[in-house]
């Protein structure tokens, strides 16, 4: 498609037609984010309601209260911007984007459907990786130059948080790579196309234990509840962006959602088969590349959407347990990192690999 | 000019300007940002380059040993996140002393080794080398793949030359593909820094390799270990230096609070 | 006096850290300050620095009669307003000595019993939110809801009821249909309490969060003035509702429950509780959060007893003392068992009908002394776990 | 224990603490000097049957009542202040302590009276304050209630480890329960 359009004008203008091409694919990878992000603050919402025996947001208008995170992200925009004065002028207003860019730029290696990756890479899992760890600086960064002690601590222990967590995170990622042998997360999905058997979840039980210590280091690296230690509200006010208001905060507040879209989409891909569905319909009802590439664009278009619902769902699953649990110390943090989730996917790493080298294919 | 030469002089100037920027700067924050964009910066050159895997571990290891570094520096110093610090004249010239010394010795180790191959790597290198191949990648497998398969036979498998393998197999249609602006380095790369450089191993198709520098081709071992080594001793006399920062404002503090 | 203030902020070691937690900070239960001084994420020494919500009430109670001092009481801990009146009430029965009627006297265990049972509800879901678990608390705001509608029924406020007047309750008898809505408010509260158990008591990561956390040995509680759930959940069996001046205690004769405190290793039997989890050590604060859990079931259980008595008791309302009547001289002071600990009220008469002197016994000011003690050594994050254990009110510390 | 037992048993070990005893008010009293006050509440804090093992209360009483219409220096105008008038000498403050022993399950009352100036001739303000000899080294939770007592009545106590305003500002001037207290005009410029 992309040679295509870029053939439309002749070879001396080619490259402002793949400019073009190169913002559109920005442009809706963008917007698939910050929709998301919208949904997911309206779904947050809904599901602490939910679990709090309460209706959750339905006053502001909408079906089921949707017309909510517009009005939030309005409501956002129009308020005071505050700068403290002890703050780090330049450092300050630069915090809350980074932290967006590093979420948002890992979009650009994920593929949402065969092929649908905005930038088809071959170490794909370790590059998603790679810039996720760049989230963190935003907090980091937020916390060393807000010019307050509970924003120092709260950047203090995101960094400690993310450090450790990396580890146990990498090494969930490694273990589907080894099995799947590559790191290119198309071929990864590709390789669980058919029955929901062939998930990555499924190849072999010490994958199935993965998954659920990925899911937990996902939740961490996040910095979402139980693992929030960066914000701690009871604690540190809000952590690092006790000192934000306005569209900063907002930045925050979405490159936290983003980050969790891409972690969850990582996961996904990695351990739920990624666009493939539970079961193969799409090969039954011929919608295949192999039958016509407009059936196929179909085709991938209904793994785009699950794919995404495959992501609701992990999030769904970490809103439900910000809801519905307390809390850990600092330490207990690190404990759990170290202490279980690194072990076990040590353990696991070494279980997957004789599991590999005793059933070859 | 095309927009790979804008990116690359943007890259280029900001990696500089940011190392000269962090040099010079006295705030410990800012500095440890502007390392953070340095390195970055170099990152964004290894993907302009098509090396993503080590523009990623670029990332991943230089950039969250910054993190690392960034932890240890506000909590040893204690002097807060914006304290000022500013180093000794005699400790100038003794960082400058080391640093260019390890610049020099990387220089002169890059200047040794010969460049990699990116096409001879994966020509048919990894053909001998064995493995175990999960048959099929749904349209994905084809000659290629089936190739390794027949001669694959092996108990240890090495994940890296796995994995160079796996990509290997999807080469035929990658080549055809001219979109993708990263050719499959990883594996290689990963060869390389551990010691062994498979565009140079025995049984590549020299038809294909440009056969630039012959000493290559005779010495297969020679990867980019040492190069790799010395930027590591760097971050540890980085790291050293973090911790000497911290003791010696300590012991400055110890005096004051005696006279108090 | 300005040197001892130095003494926090002199010896501070290049690798410690002064944070100032509060006046306005989420976990401090409302405008309490904590100068905390950290070691990284240790607290090495703390200290509580209150008067933020200071009001004078003292001042006022010189200037006002016993009658409309009530309302100023209300505002001491204003989650447990009804317990308020009733120990100033008690105070100035006991100097003017005054009787109330059998009736009477149930209906103000049970409104104290049912303020004990909010309070408690209160104290149980901020501590779940102070540890970061915000769900616990609806449920718990839920049921206190339903308490202050009874409240709303019986004196027409929900919080500052000022109901409880020395010499007996305004408005007269209760209100058509209160009684039934009462026993089905504590029918549907005794079922509540297995959710806040499993949500609150028995979670993992509360457990974990509160167990050896804050220790206070029985001892120290005892040398600090700690009482109420605090001092119980050291193991002392000390509750004033059994153990108190004979006009309180007269109010609870008739009633059976237990005291909630770990006697022997273990607590009251009567019901099945949640096990005590294994790293759970006595004083810590799991084990002050168990015993108000304990506390607002055996409450819920006295208002039952309450419920029965007074529909057997003689309808005869006590009506309470005037503005204009005169206290006499001399001097009482009692104490009672509030939800947040021992409430006491010391009222000096002088023969006019203006007290000489109102002095109040805060009992969160008197367990909050003990926290700085019990929080050396802990980490930040035990701090809200510490604070939200020991429960406090700043209206009734700062009064 | 009964309260007669207990001032029985005071009287006895202690004769020169119990200056008198008031066995039929109320809430019956030990009435202590300034003096023997440490001596007393260490006695009854360890001695075995008396064990009173908690400090409930520390309160200051102004026992002085303002006349209405307040009686006004006939030169000056002014307003007189306590034992300035020479019909009316001035009580003075009486500072309770509240005990109780939970192991043996009895309360008792000690009072001291103190006067409202150490000097009685001296400068009315904080260098002149009366003093009492601090009980937080027996009960630790004197410390804050004596801490309160100061700050809020002023009477100071010797050998308090800490004693600074609890409830008022560190910079407030004046201790506002005393009967004579006049409230300042303005606080860090705000007016009232």
């Amino acid at each position: 498609m992309k040679t295509w359009f870029v053939e439309l004008v002749p070879p001396g203008w080619q490259w402002v037609m793949e400019t073009i091409w190169a913002v559109v694919i920005a442009v809706i990878v963008i917007a698939i984010a910050l929709l998301s992000v919208a949904i997911f603050n309206w779904l947050e919402r809904k599901i602490a309601g939910r679990t709090q025996d309460r209706l959750g947001p339905h006053r502001v208008g909408g079906r089921f209260g949707w017309l909510q995170s517009p009005a939030d992200g309005i409501k956002l925009l129009c308020k005071e911007d505050l700068v403290p004065t002890e703050a780090d002028p330049i450092l300050f207003r630069l915090a809350p984007y980074l932290g967006l860019t590093a979420a948002f730029t890992v979009f650009f290696v994920v593929p949402f459907a065969d092929g649908w990756a905005a930038q088809q890479v071959n170490s794909a899992a370790f590059m998603a990786l790679a810039i996720l760890g760049m989230d963190v600086f935003g907090t980091v960064l937020a916390g060393l130059s807000s010019g307050s002690k509970y924003s120092l601590l709260g950047g203090m222990r995101a960094a400690a948080q993310m450090v450790s967590y990396e580890v146990p995170l990498g090494m969930c990622v490694v273990i589907p790579v080894m099995c799947f042998g590559t790191m290119d997360l198309n071929v990864i999905g590709e390789a669980q196309s058919g029955w929901f058997w062939h998930w990555g979840i499924f190849a072999n039980p010490f994958m199935f234990v993965t998954f659920f210590v990925f899911l937990v280091c996902a939740t961490a690296g996040c910095n979402r509840a139980p693992f929030d230690m960066a914000e701690a509200e009871s604690e540190l006010v809000a952590g690092f962006m006790t000192e934000y208001s306005g569209f900063r905060w907002a930045a925050f507040f979405m490159g936290e959602y983003t980050s969790m879209v891409v972690i969850c989409g990582l996961g996904s891909i990695l351990f739920l088969g990624g666009w493939n569905g539970p079961i193969p319909w799409t090969e039954w009802v011929w919608l295949s590349e192999h039958v016509h590439p407009a059936l196929g664009w179909i085709g991938n278009c209904c793994g785009a959407i699950g794919f995404l619902a495959k992501i609701y769902i992990l999030i769904a699953i970490m809103m439900w347990a910000r809801w519905s649990l307390p809390r850990l110390r600092v330490d207990q943090v690190m404990t759990m990192c170290l202490k279980y989730c690194f072990p076990i996917t040590a353990a696991m790493f070494l279980g997957a690999m004789l599991w590999m080298a005793a059933f070859p294919g | 000019m095309n927009w790979h030469t804008i990116f690359f002089l943007i890259g280029a100037f900001a990696a500089c300007a940011a190392a000269v920027g962090m040099v010079f700067s006295r705030n410990m924050t800012r500095m440890a940002m502007l390392l953070v964009g340095s390195l970055g910066s170099v990152a964004l050159l290894f993907f302009l380059a098509g090396a993503d895997f080590v523009g990623a571990l670029q990332l991943m290891v230089y950039v969250g040993g910054t993190l690392v570094l960034i932890i240890f520096g506000v909590m040893m110093t204690a002097s807060g996140a914006r304290g000022g610090l500013a180093a000794r004249c005699m400790n100038g010239m003794l960082a400058t002393l080391a640093g260019s010394s390890l610049l020099l010795l990387l220089l002169i180790v890059s200047g040794v080794l010969c460049p990699m191959n990116i096409d001879s790597a994966y020509c048919e290198a990894p053909v001998g080398c064995g493995g175990c191949e999960r048959g099929d990648f749904g349209e994905g497998g084809d000659s290629a793949a089936n190739s390794t398969n027949g001669t694959a036979v092996a108990s240890t498998v090495d994940a890296e030359t796995r994995a160079a393998q796996l990509v290997a197999a999807k080469r035929e249609s990658m080549r055809e593909n001219s979109e993708k602006p990263f050719p499959p380095t990883s594996g290689a790369l990963g060869s390389a820094l551990a010691g062994v450089r498979t565009d140079t191993l025995a049984g590549v198709d020299h038809e294909h390799c440009d056969a630039a520098d012959e000493t290559c081709h005779h010495t297969p071992g020679t990867g980019y270990m040492l190069p790799f080594e010395i930027v590591s001793v760097h971050l540890v006399v980085v790291l050293l230096a973090a911790a000497y920062l911290a003791r010696a404002k300590k012991v400055r503090a110890e005096k004051q609070s005696t006279t108090v | 006096m300005a040197q001892e203030l130095k003494t926090i902020e002199l010896p501070i070691h290049t690798d410690e850290m002064m944070i100032n937690m509060g006046p306005q900070h989420p976990s401090t239960h409302g405008v309490l300050r904590l100068v905390l001084r950290t070691d990284g994420e240790v607290v090495v020494d703390m200290d509580p620095v209150m008067g933020y919500l200071h009001r004078c009430a003292e001042k006022i109670g010189e200037t006002v009669s016993p009658h409309q001092f009530v309302p100023y009481t209300d505002r001491l801990d204003y989650l447990s307003a009804m317990n308020m009146n009733l120990g100033f009430s008690l105070a100035v029965e006991k100097l003017c000595g005054v009787e109330v009627s059998e009736r009477t006297r149930h209906i103000r265990v049970m409104v104290c019993e049912l303020n004990r049972i909010a309070s408690h509800l209160i104290a149980a879901g901020c501590y779940g939110l102070d540890l970061g678990s915000f769900t616990p608390l609806m449920y718990c705001i839920r049921e206190r809801e339903k308490i202050l509608n009874l409240f709303e029924a019986v004196c027409g406020a929900r919080m500052t009821c000022s109901y409880i007047m020395p010499g007996g309750i305004r408005y007269g008898d209760l209100p058509d249909g209160w009684v039934e809505r009462c026993e089905q408010f504590v029918e549907e509260f005794l079922a509540v309490v297995p959710d806040l158990h499993h949500a609150l008591t028995s979670n993992e990561i509360l457990v974990r969060r509160g167990a050896n956390i804050g220790v206070l040995s029985p001892e120290m509680a005892v040398a600090y003035g700690c009482t109420g759930p605090v001092l119980r959940g050291s193991g002392v069996a000390w509750d004033l509702r059994r153990h108190g001046e004979p006009i309180y205690t007269k109010m609870y004769d008739d009633y059976r429950f237990e005291i909630a405190a770990s006697v022997g290793g273990s607590y009251p039997k009567d019901h099945v509780y949640p096990a005590i989890p294994p790293h759970a050590v006595l004083g810590d604060s799991w084990h002050r959060f168990y015993v108000r859990m304990i506390e607002a079931f055996q409450s819920a259980l006295i208002i039952q007893q309450g419920l029965q008595k007074y529909k057997k008791s003689e309808p005869v309302i006590s009506e309470p003392m005037k503005i204009i009547t005169k206290i006499p001289e001399g001097d009482a002071y009692v104490e009672t068992e509030a939800p947040k600990g021992q409430m006491g009220f010391y009222v000096v008469g002088d023969g006019t009908n203006i007290l000489k002197r109102s002095r109040i016994r805060s009992s969160s000011f008197c367990n909050l002394s003990v926290f700085r003690e019990i929080s050396k050594g802990c980490m930040i994050g035990d701090i809200p776990s510490i604070l939200g254990s020991i429960d406090i009110v700043l209206g009734e510390v700062d009064r | 224990m009964k309260f007669a037992d207990i001032a029985e048993m005071v009287r006895n070990r202690l004769p020169k603490a119990a200056v008198s005893v008031v066995s039929d008010a109320v809430d019956p009293w030990i009435e202590t000097t300034s003096g023997s006050l440490v001596a007393l509440c260490q006695f009854l804090r360890d001695e075995e049957p008396l064990r009173f093992d908690m400090l409930h209360l520390v309160s200051a009483v102004d026992e002085w009542t303002p006349l209405k219409p307040p009686k006004k220096n006939p030169k000056t105008g002014e307003i007189l202040a306590p034992g300035d008038d020479p019909n009316r000498p001035d009580p003075g403050f009486t500072v309770v302590y509240h005990m109780s022993s939970l192991a043996n399950q009895h309360t008792l009352v000690v009072k001291v009276r103190v006067p409202r100036w150490q000097n009685a001739k001296g400068p009315k303000n904080d260098t002149n304050l009366p003093a009492l000899p601090s009980v937080s080294g027996i009960w630790p939770a004197a410390n804050w209630h004596e801490r309160e007592v100061y700050d809020l009545s002023g009477v100071t106590f010797t050998d308090h480890p800490d004693l600074r305003r609890i409830l008022c500002a560190d910079d407030w001037v004046g201790h506002p329960l005393r009967k004579d207290y006049a409230e300042p005009k303005a606080y860090h410029g705000i007016e009232h």
